[in-house]
């Protein structure tokens, strides 16, 4: 019998982490030792998430691409599949396909400057990509990270960020402060004040809501930023992961199979705007 | 001066929402038995409306016997239109009928009344020990549920049925399977009915008047109506006969007959047709020494029963005659004129009266619908009172009790009652 | 033909046009003489139903007693046994031509191609286009070259019979007693056959279709779509009676001792709000128009990309059942040339 | 374990719903043997004091009503408007007061009412339908037990119709709403040659005046109780 790609591969939930009130990172471990073993990815692929019962959903990956006895989510509690992984508890079995799609184009940023921004929950499939760069730092020319979140209370990996500023530029910015909240506050493009587009040699990166894509490629764009430079991580309703099913075609395109990382030059012929 | 001495508030294991309250008034017992429902206005809502909508509408009047709602419906503007349907249009709608009265009964006698009859509370409480029996009961009741499912598209609130004939007729296929099922529920039916038929229920007599269909056959959407086999009249002379009163309590509207309460419902039906049930049923009913005619309320149960073996009996003909020759898939052509129609049925709770007025453009212009539960209530109410007479002493508690076995016993449906209008 | 069916019935399971109290359908057939071969156009849902079934069980899961989950894979009851399919017509062998481009390349539907491999199809040509047919238009009949192991040609008092693969010259050798070496004469009068039908089609008279993406591409902001989309009731009839639409869901369902259940997949529409809904509730296409056109650009523009060819069969079949009777050849046609109101139609 | 607790409650209704759920014969007796029941109908009242899933047929019709169902509200984790009259007040096939004729007949009555359930209180589920189809009640049930909300179906019965390989009845003429109402019943009126009166409310984005043009093109007169199936979910026609 030929091999079914829609069976989930069994896998177990190893940790459990809080990020904040409703987002928790889990960190899963393929049961099958083979299946483990031939599990590879690149920074920005997704993996099909079974909750039994509840059914299957497409989140990123978000560890590092050298960890190899497990890989992470991150989730935000939204929907069904959300709603019965939050229910689960370390040791209990859920499903994994994949991973699908196409990730960040690592080979082609390599040795030039990087902008990534992120925006919320947007920051999960950076996250291997930011891993990947610190690991490889030497590979890559100045690299800046700009993150936005709707309050310092919904930024995620904060422990990470002291981390990070050792190797790479990072500013932050929450769309609401509070009192205690030191740094910028505003929409994540405030971050653009301060920022030159020094050299043709420069890549941007960015995940997060469709409204802040719109508005960072704009911003990129008006500085002219070459349109196939600007790379960015499309969010649909991914159901198969293979193109078949036809829920996530954007433009003619299957975001789950020929994304989800796309370019503005590859996006901005599609007849559906995308961001 | 009066006080009230018991409210049961929601009676349980009835279709419907009933309160009862027993007042003392001078020193007699006055029972008020309240429908709760929410008013429904139907027949006002139907005024204005095209004569192909209303079967639709009326059954939803009453969830656990709209078939007959609907079909009784269908004849009433048949008449109005001075047609008829091929006859065997008018044997699949039977069929889908007695499905109807077989399921109602099914859960009438099982869900609702067991439990009283053997001291258990509910269904629940029964399964232990008597697992096999629920488990033929619902196998029983899946039987006649897929009779009106097959015929009718659905149970509850039928799809077919319609002025002419049906939208759409069965399969002779079809026809088999239900003639297949139909004959091995009539030899089941048989194994599930000693519980009801031999247990003991309160010896307790109330003389009243019994209303009901009569017919040479035994009736259920045909025939003239008997009132306690005495008197005869005809199904449109039904409004010189039936008065109605308003009770400020009820939503539901009160009906009498010579000014006096009168009961609906399998009783009166087996009071004035027991000659005309198939000899089975005649038997079993002879082998439990059950005799009609009867004036005891809670024999209404066992009439249930009893019926239960006729219909069965009968459905099997029908699907007999049904698959015995080609059948005609046909619908009677009609043009819309004004006209006036009255159609008499016996719902599974008792006589069901449809009345239309219809317009040459096939608007209603008048709409009149009795249903049996708003006709015994006034009965309910005076066998009630003299039931109260005999519990003197006991505890209010086993009062309560049973004034809700009474009520049981009457297989009231509060939802298709509650129809009362205020006049303005 | 009796006899034949007959024969392949003893081996195989028969799938073929049956006549129903509403009209003709492909169903699984006990007796052979209930296949309607003389069926006009087309059935209702196509063929594809065979392959890709409105609902799938896909597979079932369970906790056994010590905790541990297996998963069932419902993939070994589609292999069981080998079907026939009977008088399937060149447009519908066409649409299964580009499912199977659709459902294979980088990862392969598993329980699509399983059932394709085990069906054998037995084509028929088309004697007599319906009234919306345009087949010829999009190269998809009246007759076909490829894509079946028999193709049948209903010559009046007998069927002539191409054979189109290994699998079916064996379907005839062994039967070869009720089959005869076909004459030139009988090739010819199938020719004329279906000449006379590519005639009756050519009559109405289509624009070309050989642009159509280009001309598309160009009008994707016109009002055209505003226009129709007003017209258009959304209501998916067009996706589930076409035969190359096969977008689908994925959802479980948990049975009530929650520790097992299934998951299935269900035919979705392009049409429907919720299809591009994700889980925080944002909807990628909102308004009508944009799901108006998906259907008709996936078809007629994407399709291309996707794989090499548009993928509408020209069946006519989402003109025939849509309530509003929005026509796809008049939006095409309206677009090729170009721009011309229908809001005088709709108002 | 305790037992999950799940509440069947009755409003204003034919109760041709919870007569739905008892016709799932098949699986009753599982049911009652696996969950703690309580209905009044079945006699299994326990006067509980929570419960996981309540279901809420009928619709209100007075004030005693209005607080039976906050109590309810209260006392459930979920609640579940089961049914036309619970989700959309039954109006079209049980109470249309104010509708000319009735109000004229019988001033006063503009102060009736009938209302759809979540007017009232926040609910989480809308089984839909006139009945309701048993087998969707029992998915949504099964899924609630997981404290899973099936996604409302978002398709027309259109489609589940032409899955039955039926013909349109609006091609002979007869006033369906199938295109513009919520699916889920399988298409179960056009199965059995009957127009689609729209009882499970208006699909997520129908199309109402294009079905009326379509209407108006084909010489078919719209029902008169699609404008109350209109009104109620606050469209215009």
């Amino acid at each position: 019998m030929v091999e079914n790609p829609y069976l989930p591969k069994l896998a177990k939930i190893e940790a459990i982490k809080e990020e904040t009130v409703d987002t928790r990172t889990f960190k899963i471990k393929i049961l099958d030792e083979k299946v483990r073993n031939s599990f590879n990815f690149t920074p920005g692929q997704f993996v099909e998430l079974t909750v039994f019962g509840y059914g299957e959903a497409p989140f990123s990956i978000t560890s590092s691409p050298y960890e190899h006895e497990n890989f992470s989510i991150t989730v935000r509690r939204m929907g069904n599949v959300t709603r019965g992984l939050f229910r689960l508890k370390e040791g209990d079995i859920i499903g994994v396909r994949g991973p699908f799609g196409r990730g960040w184009p690592i080979e082609k940023i390599k040795g030039n400057d990087i902008l990534i921004v992120g925006g919320g929950i947007g920051l999960a499939p950076l996250k291997p990509l930011i891993e990947y760069i610190i690991l490889q730092r030497r590979l890559f020319n100045n690299v800046i990270l700009f993150y936005g979140a709707k309050t310092p209370k919904d930024i995620i990996y904060k422990e990470l960020f002291d981390i990070w500023k050792q190797y790479i530029n990072v500013e932050l910015t929450v769309d609401f402060a509070e009192k205690d909240w030191g740094g910028h506050s505003g929409p994540v493009t405030v971050l653009f004040k301060n920022f030159k587009l020094e050299s043709n040699n420069i890549y941007s990166v960015q995940c997060g809501p469709p409204i802040m894509m719109h508005f960072v490629t704009r911003q990129l764009l008006s500085m002219r930023m070459e349109p196939e430079k600007i790379y960015f991580s499309l969010e649909r309703n991914m159901k198969c992961g293979m193109g078949f099913c036809g829920k996530c075609m954007t433009g003619g395109r299957y975001v789950c199979r020929e994304g989800p990382v796309f370019n503005y030059s590859e996006v901005k012929n599609f007849l559906e705007t995308p961001v | 001066m009066s006080h009230e001495l018991i409210e049961v508030k929601g009676v349980p294991k009835v279709e419907g929402a009933v309160d009862v309250v027993v007042k003392l008034v001078n020193d007699n017992f006055k029972v008020e038995v309240r429908a709760r429902e929410g008013i429904r206005l139907l027949e006002r809502l139907l005024i204005g409306k095209s004569y192909k909508e209303i079967p639709f509408i009326v059954s939803r009047m009453c969830g656990v016997c709209p078939i007959v709602h609907n079909i009784t419906s269908v004849q009433a503007l048949e008449k109005a239109l001075s047609i008829e349907p091929y006859e065997d249009a008018k044997s699949i709608r039977e069929a889908m009928v007695i499905g109807g009265h077989l399921q109602s009964h099914l859960i009438h006698l099982y869900l609702f009344t067991l439990p009283d009859l053997v001291g258990k509370k509910n269904i629940l409480e029964i399964l232990e020990g008597k697992e096999e029996l629920v488990k033929t009961v619902l196998r029983l009741k899946r039987v006649a549920n897929h009779i009106t499912d097959t015929l009718g598209g659905r149970a509850v609130h039928p799809i077919t049925p319609t002025v002419g004939g049906l939208t759409r007729y069965p399969s002779k296929n079809i026809l088999e399977t239900l003639l297949m099922e139909s004959t091995l529920f009539k030899k089941t039916l048989r194994e599930v009915l000693e519980p009801i038929l031999e247990a003991e229920i309160p010896k307790f007599e109330n003389r009243t008047q019994y209303l009901s269909l009569h017919d040479s056959r035994y009736p259920i959407l045909e025939g003239k109506l008997s009132v306690s086999n005495e008197i005869f009249f005809e199904q449109e002379e039904y409004e010189n006969i039936i008065s109605y009163l308003n009770e400020e309590y009820s939503t539901a509207r009160h009906y009498l007959i010579n000014g006096k309460p009168y009961m609906v419902g399998a009783l009166s039906r087996l009071n004035n047709n027991y000659s005309q049930l198939c000899d089975d049923a005649k038997e079993y009913s002879r082998k439990y020494r059950i005799s009609f005619p009867s004036n005891e309320p809670f024999v209404n149960i066992k009439a249930q029963a009893i019926e239960m073996i006729h219909l069965a009996d009968k459905i099997v003909d029908i699907l007999e005659e049904l698959t015995s020759k080609p059948l005609k898939q046909e619908n009677i052509k009609y043009n819309i004129r004004p006209g006036e129609g009255v159609s008499i049925s016996e719902a599974p709770r008792g006589t069901l009266i449809h009345h239309y007025k219809v317009d040459e453009s096939g608007k209603i212009i008048e709409a009149n619908i009795i249903t049996p539960t708003a006709q015994n209530y006034k009965s309910i109410e005076e066998c009630l009172q003299n039931y109260l007479t005999t519990l003197i002493g006991e505890k209010l508690n086993t009062i309560s009790k049973e004034v809700e076995k009474l009520v049981r016993a009457y297989d009231p449906c509060v939802s298709c009652s509650a129809r009362f209008l205020r006049e303005h | 033909m009796p006899i034949f069916l007959d024969r392949i019935m003893k081996y195989y399971q028969l799938i073929g046009p049956v006549k129903t109290e509403k009209g003709v359908s492909f169903e699984y057939v006990s007796e052979c003489d209930k296949v309607d071969l003389d069926y006009l156009g087309h059935t209702v849902l196509p063929p594809k139903k065979f392959f890709f079934p409105p609902i799938e069980e896909m597979f079932a899961y369970e906790y056994d007693e010590t905790g541990n989950l297996r998963i069932y894979d419902f993939l070994e009851e589609v292999s069981k046994g080998m079907r026939v399919i009977v008088g399937v017509k060149p447009c519908d062998i066409s649409s299964l031509l580009v499912l199977d481009k659709v459902f294979t390349g980088e990862y392969n539907d598993p329980y699509y191609t399983t059932r394709r491999n085990n069906t054998l199809v037995v084509g028929l040509t088309c004697n007599k286009p319906k009234e919306y047919c345009f087949c010829t238009y999009v190269g998809s009949g009246p007759s076909i070259k490829k894509g079946f192991d028999l193709l049948l040609s209903d010559l009046g008092d007998m069927y002539l019979v191409e054979v189109g693969s290994e699998k079916g010259w064996k379907l005839t050798k062994f039967n070869l007693d009720i089959f005869n070496e076909a004459e030139n004469e009988d090739i010819k009068e199938r020719e004329r056959i279906l000449l006379e039908v590519e005639e009756e089609i050519r009559k109405k008279g289509l624009p070309n279709f050989a642009t159509i993406d280009k001309v598309l591409v160009e009008r994707f902001l016109d009002r055209i779509w505003d226009d129709y989309s007003r017209k258009c009731l959304a209501c998916g009839k067009c996706n589930f009676t076409c035969p190359t639409c096969r977008c689908f869901t994925i959802s479980d369902e948990p049975n009530p001792d929650l520790k097992s259940g299934k998951r299935f997949r269900i035919w979705d529409s392009c049409h429907f709000l919720s299809f591009t809904k994700v889980a925080s509730g944002e909807v990628f296409r909102k308004d009508r128009p944009s799901r108006f056109k998906q259907r008709i650009y996936h078809k007629f523009v994407y399709s291309i990309n996707e794989i090499g060819s548009i993928s509408c069969v020209g069946c006519g079949r989402c003109i025939e059942v849509c309530p509003a009777k929005i026509n796809i050849l008049d939006v095409l046609k309206e677009v090729i040339v170009g721009g011309k109101s229908v809001s005088a139609k709709v108002s | 374990m305790n037992k999950i607790r799940i509440g069947i409650f009755s409003l204003s209704s034919c109760e041709g719903c919870i007569v739905q759920i008892l016709n799932l014969e098949d699986i009753l007796l599982n049911l009652l043997k696996k969950f703690e029941i309580e209905s009044r109908i079945l006699g299994t009242q326990n006067r509980t004091e929570s419960y996981d899933i309540a279901f809420v047929e009928g619709s209100v019709m007075s004030i005693d009503e209005e607080m039976e169902l906050k109590k309810i509200r209260r006392m459930s984790k979920f609640l579940v408007a089961l049914g036309e009259c619970a989700c959309h007040g039954g109006n079209f096939l049980v109470r249309d007061f104010n509708v000319g004729e009735i109000l004229e007949r019988f001033p006063g009555s503009e102060t009736w009412y009938s209302n759809p359930i979540d007017r009232y209180v926040r609910i989480e589920y809308y089984i839909p339908g006139c009945p309701i189809d048993k087998e969707e009640f029992f998915t949504v049930f099964k899924s609630l037990l997981l404290e899973k909300f099936p996604e409302q179906i978002s398709n027309t019965v259109c489609s589940e119709c032409i899955l039955k390989e039926n013909n349109c009845l609006i091609d002979k003429g007869i006033a369906c709403l199938g295109s513009i109402t919520r699916g889920g019943c399988k298409a179960i009126c056009p199965t059995f040659n009957r127009e689609c009166y729209g009882c499970r409310g208006l699909s997520d984005d129908a199309n109402v005046e294009g079905l009326l043009q379509t209407f108006k093109e084909k010489n078919i007169e719209p029902p008169t109780h699609l404008t109350l199936i209109t009104r109620r979910e606050g469209r215009k026609t």
